[in-house]
């Protein structure tokens, strides 16, 4: 420590809990209503202490025992919906982005230059920007209410590709000088050396990339017709499509738990790679 | 784009076939449609694109000309620099004090880190359900302390609402970088300036924050691009915009236009506008990275 | 002024029964305008010391006075000191001149008098054309003038090094080491450097402090710690090739080495001082290879320096170095030789306390 | 079997019910089966089947409310008449024997039936009983002028209420019925029916006199805004507001959680305005048939529809969700059963929109309807916020409008 | 079998008129087993020469083979070579063993095999209870030791080395040093050895090529290149302390050093090879501090190294350095003192192309 101040530890903690406090209310608020009738909780103000219908709530949003206005699609089916989109966004997008970067960094053709800024032109627009077009092709290729629909349009941006050359770029030459030595082709390279190595990376952008699958809203909106294919985020917005109070609100708010159970513990669970990986390749 | 290997493979042929999952998806779904969409901002069309009609430039020129345009404009200009503004400020400000804290910073980050995992619909359905002027909570705290929390009718509420819930769902998000930013920077320098007599508040302000600024850079650029697309659903799901047009940020307007307003033309013109400047924006960061990498 | 005290210091990491104890009862007296290095393994304790010193690091216990005033409560920027930094730990962002004037305009110090300082030091260190440059455009050995500038124009009553020369080459290293010892001469300021490197130690020191886990070992001129080394540890850390230790049994003037297969009863040129476990030492240049000698060695490797040859081989199991000329006929690898110890040369240890016995 | 697509928008005990029709025609019979989905909001489910059209996937039925009709009707290529699809499929279609102010909204100037009425609605006006009599007001008398609207919340107010009167779909309620309600003009060529070259016409003294009044009872809290569209239905059912207009669907909610004694009534008027009330315009939605579909297909939807007209069917239906029967045959059915004096207001609907309509009261038929709603909400707020005056907020409104109009005229004009 | 011939080898880096040619025809004959060190100072093309024979560059012209065959156009996995380099580039996500057993995998060696030789290959490095560790789990010198483990295991024709040991610290410097020397008795590879250290390189090489700026200035023993070295720069960048080199005008048994007001004329002991402008080069170890000397120095600083002590100072303006016996009085600083140089010690250079001059 370069310097005696107690006073300034205890304003670090002072501020760092005041912060936690205010970043956590929301979340705890949802708690607190997934814990109530809705009777209770359009009673302004409603209660700031857990009640003790958690459980019944979570069960009827699970199973779908909704009555007010809006989908009666089960959450437990949307929530397998998210999660096997935002694993497929997840993996293929780290496949794909593996290999081209691998391309990229490692190899010389012609109009390489060309092809990384065609690639790196994609990084951040999403498919928001050029949705019904983008629609359209789904549509022509007969994806609608598939996963290939709910998912390969929105592995098509560069963020990953990015990051992975970001990362190549770190990796001293003389792995690969070994390698050869060694006697490893290309792809045995690729294989033995160069994916191990990228975990962190890799880690960093699973993160990424499943939160951004598990969160999408509009582009499902649009590609589902089918209450089987929804996603649990479409899921609480239909369930709140009705105003203020007529919404079991309870039960949004036990969705909207449920909804946020799995990505949460993602970024947690893999925070300790998710941040290393990220930061480094940003730098 | 100097970086190269010293050491590259040859082969004529797998470069190409490693590329190729990576450019027919974005060949078909990105640059097709993109290009789709930049024929479309030349075109009128009804609703159902049974008549198609070529007006040249004229959806730009009529996009040019709306005032409620350049309000739109305005608007998403002062909601990036408040969410930016504020996002990075009360970020930097916990990063510095977790970084600060020896023991426990882990812990804290645990506890701050997840809200990026949350939707940015979800977000905003939460700080709606907690401003709802009849059943919010927090609104009715707020009246009873003699503040009329209004966002269906008082704008600058509504883009307070939004404000917050895209500052919240950013927090963590630049909290890390920040931390991280923070604990690269050798705990020598800040020793060195302990020496040369600089006490905490001038420390931050002449070395920690100078220090930072690649990072502060990168975030701003990440926000700015976050306040620009990633907010349509927070805005959808709480304020549609309202009232009046005081929160019809740019995406929420090309998404209005285009998909309630079905006027195909004018949003497909607005992603045009809205490509170029992120586009811009991108690359003016891209130079930036690459530029930067001794600091 | 510039005169440092360290009385008894002790250092603990952590608190309680789980507290890591690093230094345990250090005690030096450094004259105002010394030049003292510590110098010891990684790991033993001198960045820590010194740490104290600079007020970075809080005592643990003990007393630490730079100038005749205990310091334990000062803040590092109100000791009167000035710090040279491993990796330099200057200011990216901020030119040459800005890192060396940046503690001088904390302290207010008038503009006019800032430039006059930081140019004087410039000149000095002949950096003034680099004044405009931010350190990422230095080399190395540039960098680490400028850290020595921002010390310099503080004019502080002591300047603390902590291993500021172990990022240069050994070509660099070599010569800054010359200029840091003419700096010293002229500025005349106390000064407390750290390295692990002996020979740096040795060329550079006044006085130099033998550190080793936390304890200090000894305290001496170098002539003093290379002639007398204080303890075999000593003995083997100053010296490069090290002094070479043999264990064993001591009687009169016999002494046998090793165990085993490996035992070898060698004849003393004078009688041990004490008889029972002793360490026997002998630095490589006070022995030679003469068909007359006293002990046997089995060579094992050789190794060309240039001016001298080091012989490598084995005696009563331990390893054993002779230095010899390098015009001399060497011997071959494989060959037993026999060693002739200059007399009057040998060190005796205590085997156990590994202390010097003896004179 | 065929089986076709319909897209809907009904939620909740809504979406139950139409999923109750479908499976009943899909039991009644063995040809056809009706698939429902719902596809959000009905601008979502409008923007879905548009995108799904455009990519050759659309539905064979589609639900659009009332504000889209004129967007479909002019997508001449995207639709076929419901009168076309019946009379194909042989089944005789009558419009005469549905009510009038519902058919005529969804019929070509030709005569001919376009979309298949399904869920009609009016704007009534909801009151609580309890909250009157707390206020010393009386209970059974509803108040039907808005000068008595004004009284009653001001009393209300003083008996401590927070919200005593909020509307939802300001400018359906406030505006549109508004002004078939006193048989005004709410935009030139009789609302539209009368082509595509059609100015609105809301910034006439009468409108610009009905805002201020609001925006001075919104001065004095005895209005209380809550939202666009039907965000604010929630806020009578919970009794939070206790004056409401919305629409007569609401009353399934309301009947089924309002915890205290409840009225509904006509929409208040003016008393001297001449000609005043006449009737209200509808609401809800239409349901049309897409274009390029097979002719078994086809077949398929005519054989729901007809189903759906049965005057049973239509009857259970009115009387089940408050929407209104869209047959005079049902209304009888109903009527006989004694299901009005039972359920004492459920008429008001039918009865504000049995009457013979004006040319000004036929309905409205805007194109871009959708987005003159949204530039109505935008002046309404800057005027209830106090931003701009009844006045100018209207005259914007109608300058914004008719360039939206314009704007459609062209896109439409081949 | 391991022998390796570079023949006329030059290296450009890019195409066309803007290559930069960093390898101007370097050719040497390295017998089989021999052990040859590369020297010079940074940038001069060691490394470009060691990764043409690896096949890690390609050949821009010129010729290298290895144990007979040319293998411009091989694949540096099928050329019989292994190699260390400077970071190790051990597989961070492998263990040790796994290093060690890569490249035999994908050669296809039968599992017990390479079991074999990675035991083997440990048993030798004594890096046996590492083997299940990771890199990251291992010191620098064991990290060292399991790259030399993964070439070894290859039994290659020739082990290529860039700078292997630059990352050790002083001490397991020059420990490792010594096992290189003897694992090279022990398995008789052709081994290619680069460093810019010259100490380094004299104490491992058999022969040693010097290089300068992509061209090779000499070849020879250790003491071939000590003793003589055949231009100033081989004088200069062999030896520490450095050789004196003084550039003057020779006459006879007379040497005008310096110029100005530092020109001294200095007596030699024997006559110059020839007159004119030379550059006159004298070890520090062959001149001694006489009263009777010939030259006069002033002493400006000492360095005490143990064993002995360096005095610099300055002669006709350029540094000049003895080195002395530390146990000798030394001169005080600032004193004038005469200098006698060993009679037969002094080198000659031509003062234009810095080649030897005489003998
Ligand atoms: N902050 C700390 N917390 C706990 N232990 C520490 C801390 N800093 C140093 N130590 C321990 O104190 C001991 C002395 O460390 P110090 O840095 O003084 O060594 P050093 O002699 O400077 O070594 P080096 O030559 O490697 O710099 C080491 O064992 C180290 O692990
Ligand atoms: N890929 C390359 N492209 C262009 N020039 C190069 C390349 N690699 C090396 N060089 C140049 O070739 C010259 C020799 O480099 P090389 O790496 O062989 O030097 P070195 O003697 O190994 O130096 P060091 O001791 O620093 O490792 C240098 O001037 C270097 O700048
Ligand atoms: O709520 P509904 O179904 O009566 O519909 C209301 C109208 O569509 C308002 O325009
Ligand atoms: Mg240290
Ligand atoms: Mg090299």
């Amino acid at each position: 420590m370069v310097e005696r101040r107690p006073w300034l530890n205890l304003l670090s903690h002072a501020v760092l809990l005041l912060g936690v406090a205010v970043v956590a209310f929301p979340v705890y608020l949802t708690f607190v209503a997934a814990s109530h009738t809705t009777e209770a909780i359009v009673q302004a103000p409603m209660p700031l202490l857990p009640g003790g219908h958690f459980w019944d709530s979570i069960v009827k949003a699970l199973t779908g025992q909704i009555s007010g206005p809006g989908s009666k699609a089960p959450v437990a089916q949307m929530m397998q919906v998210s999660l096997i989109s935002a694993l497929i966004i997840a993996i293929a997008k780290i496949a794909i982005s593996l290999l081209s970067a691998f391309a990229i960094v490692y190899f010389r053709f012609p109009f390489k230059m060309f092809f990384f800024w065609a690639i790196f032109v994609t990084l951040m627009l999403p498919v928001e920007v050029r949705i019904s077009p983008t629609y359209k092709v789904v549509s022509d290729l007969g994806m609608l209410n598939s996963y290939a629909g709910l998912t390969i349009p929105l592995i098509a941006s560069a963020t990953a590709t990015f990051l992975f050359r970001q990362f190549f770029l770190t990796v001293p030459d003389e792995l690969v000088e070994a390698a050869r030595i060694d006697g490893a082709g290309p792809m045995r390279f690729f294989k033995d050396v160069l994916v191990p190595l990228s975990s962190t990376s890799i880690a960093a952008l699973f993160v990424i990339q499943f939160i951004y699958g598990w969160n999408q809203y509009l582009w499902p909106l649009l590609v589902t017709t089918d209450e089987k294919m929804y996603p649990i985020v479409l899921g609480i917005q239909r369930m709140i499509s009705g105003g203020d109070a007529a919404n079991e609100w309870n039960l949004v708010m036990a969705t909207a738990l449920l909804a946020m159970l799995p990505p949460a513990l993602v970024v947690i669970g893999m925070q300790k790679w998710f941040v290393k990986g990220l930061v480094d390749s940003e730098k | 784009m100097a970086a190269e290997k010293r050491v590259l493979f040859q082969s004529s042929w797998l470069p190409w076939l490693l590329l190729a999952p990576q450019l027919i998806v974005i060949a078909v779904f990105f640059f097709w449609p993109a290009g789709q969409a930049l024929v479309q901002s030349l075109q009128q069309q009804d609703a159902f694109g049974t008549s198609v009609e070529w007006v040249g430039l004229e959806n730009f020129q009529r996009l040019f000309s709306d005032p409620t345009y350049f309000d739109s404009f305005k608007t998403t200009l002062v909601f990036s620099v408040l969410v930016a503004g504020l996002g990075l400020g009360i970020s930097l400000l916990l990063a510095v004090m977790a970084d600060r804290i020896v023991r426990g910073s882990t812990v804290y980050k645990t506890l701050l880190i997840w809200p990026y995992a949350v939707a940015p619909a979800v977000a905003g359905v939460l700080w709606l359900f907690m401003f709802a002027p009849s059943i919010g909570v927090v609104a009715w705290y707020l009246r009873a302390h003699g503040f009329e929390w209004n966002h269906l009718l008082n704008g600058n509420h509504a883009m307070g609402l939004i404000v917050m819930a895209a500052v919240w769902k950013q927090l963590s998000y630049n909290f890390l970088f920040f931390l991280a930013g923070l604990q690269s920077i050798p705990k020598s320098l800040i020793e060195a300036a302990a020496i040369d007599g600089a006490r905490p508040w001038r420390r931050f302000w002449t070395i920690i924050f100078p220090l930072l600024s690649p990072t502060s850079f990168f975030l701003l650029v990440v926000n700015v691009v976050y306040v620009f697309l990633d907010t349509f659903a927070i805005v959808d799901a709480s304020t549609h915009g309202g009232p009046g047009k005081e929160t019809e940020i740019l995406v929420y307007k090309l998404y209005y236009d285009g998909f309630k307003g079905m006027d195909i033309g004018s949003s497909a013109a607005q992603s045009v506008v809205l490509m170029v400047i992120v586009v811009l924006l991108t690359i003016v960061q891209f130079k930036y990275v690459e530029r930067r990498v001794n600091y | 002024m510039g005169a440092i005290r360290i009385h008894n210091v002790v250092k603990r990491y952590g608190k309680g029964p789980k507290a890591n104890q690093v230094i345990h009862g250090v005690s030096a007296d450094i004259t105002d305008g010394e030049f003292i290095v510590i110098v010891g393994p990684s790991g033993c304790g001198k960045s820590t010391l010194l740490r104290m010193v600079a007020g970075l690091e809080e005592i643990s216990e003990g007393e630490i006075s730079i100038g005749g005033r205990v310091v334990n409560d000062v803040e590092p920027a109100d000791r009167d000191i000035a710090m040279v930094f491993q990796n330099y730990a200057l200011y990216p962002h901020m030119s040459v001149y800005d890192n060396m004037a940046y503690g001088l305009k904390i302290a207010k110090v008038p503009k006019a008098e800032i430039e006059a300082r930081v140019q004087k030091a410039a000149k000095i260190l002949e950096i003034g054309p680099f004044l405009q440059r931010t350190p990422r455009q230095l080399s190395g050995g540039q960098r680490q003038r400028v850290a020595m500038g921002r010390a310099i124009v503080r004019q502080p009553a002591a300047f603390l090094f902590d291993e500021p020369l172990s990022n240069l080459d050994a070509k660099l290293r070599a010569q800054t080491r010359l200029e840091i010892q003419k700096l010293h001469r002229e500025l005349g300021v106390t000064s407390l450097f750290v390295t692990h490197d002996q020979v740096e130690a040795m060329t550079l020191a006044q006085r130099m402090i033998v550190m080793n886990a936390g304890r200090m070992e000894q305290i001496g001129t170098p002539e003093q710690v290379y002639g007398k080394p204080a303890s075999s540890f000593v003995a083997s850390f100053i010296g490069s090739p090290p002094m070479n230790l043999l264990t064993g049994q001591a009687d009169g003037t016999r002494f046998a080495a090793g165990s085993g297969a490996d035992a070898t009863t060698l004849l003393l040129p004078a009688a041990a001082p004490r008889a029972g476990a002793l360490v026997l030492g002998l630095r490589p240049e006070h022995v030679e290879i003469a068909d007359d000698g006293l002990w046997p060695l089995q060579v094992e490797t050789l190794e060309m320096l240039g001016a001298e040859r080091l012989v490598h081989g084995r005696l009563g199991g331990a390893l054993f170095t002779v230095r010899m000329d390098a015009t001399l006929a060497p011997p071959q690898v494989g060959q037993a030789v026999r060693l002739r110890p200059a007399p009057g040369r040998l060190h005796w240890f205590d085997a156990g306390t590994g202390l010097r016995v003896g004179d | 079997q065929t089986e076709i697509q319909w897209w809907h928008s009904m939620g909740g005990a809504l979406g139950e019910w139409v999923n109750d029709q479908a499976n009943d025609f899909n039991a009644s019979q063995k040809n056809y089966k009706v698939v429902p989905t719902f596809k959000g909001s009905y601008d979502q489910s409008m923007t879905a089947a548009i995108a799904a059209f455009r990519a050759g996937n659309a539905p064979h039925i589609l639900q659009v409310f009332e504000v889209g009709t004129a967007t479909m009707m002019a997508s001449k290529n995207a639709i076929v008449p419901v009168a076309k699809v019946m009379a194909d499929a042989g089944y005789k279609f009558d419009p005469k024997v549905y009510v009038g102010a519902v058919a005529g909204y969804y019929t070509a100037p030709n005569g001919q039936m376009l979309s298949f009425p399904f869920n009609s609605s009016t704007p009534v006006f909801y009151y609580n009983k309890d909250a009157f009599k707390a206020a010393g007001l009386d209970p059974e008398k509803a108040p039907g002028t808005w000068p008595e609207v004004a009284l009653a919340a001001a009393k209300l107010k003083a008996s401590g209420h927070k919200c005593p009167f909020t509307t939802s779909w300001q400018s359906w309620t406030q505006l549109e019925s508004f002004s078939a309600w006193h048989n005004v003009l709410f935009a030139t060529k009789n609302n539209g029916f009368g082509g595509l070259d059609t100015r609105l016409a809301i910034n006439t003294p009468l409108h610009v006199r009905h805002i201020e009044n609001l925006a001075n009872m919104s001065k004095q809290g005895l209005f209380v805004y809550k939202g666009r569209a039907n965000v604010p239905d929630a806020t009578f059912p919970s009794g939070e507001c206790a004056m409401y207009t919305g629409s007569s669907a609401l009353y399934s909610s309301v009947s089924k959680n309002a915890k205290f004694a409840y009225g509904m009534s006509t929409l208040p008027y003016y008393p001297d305005v001449p000609g005043a009330p006449q009737n209200t315009v509808i609401g809800g939605a239409s349901l049309w048939v897409m274009a390029g579909k097979k002719p078994e297909e086809y077949k398929a939807a005519a054989a729901f529809f007809n189903f759906l007209s049965s005057a049973e069917v239509q009857a259970k239906s009115h009387q089940r969700t408050g929407y209104l029967p869209i047959t005079t045959a049902a209304f009888e059915l109903t009527d006989k059963s004694g299901f009005y004096k039972k359920n004492p207001g459920t008429d008001v609907a039918v009865n504000q929109m049995i009457r013979k309509t004006t040319d000004k009261s036929r309905g409205i038929r805007l194109g871009n309807m959708v987005q003159i709603r949204t530039v109505i909400d935008e002046e309404m707020e800057q005027v209830w916020s106090g931003k701009k005056g009844a006045k100018e907020a209207l005259d914007s409104a109608v300058t914004r409008g008719n360039e939206l109009l314009e704007r459609f005229e062209k896109a439409n004009k081949g």
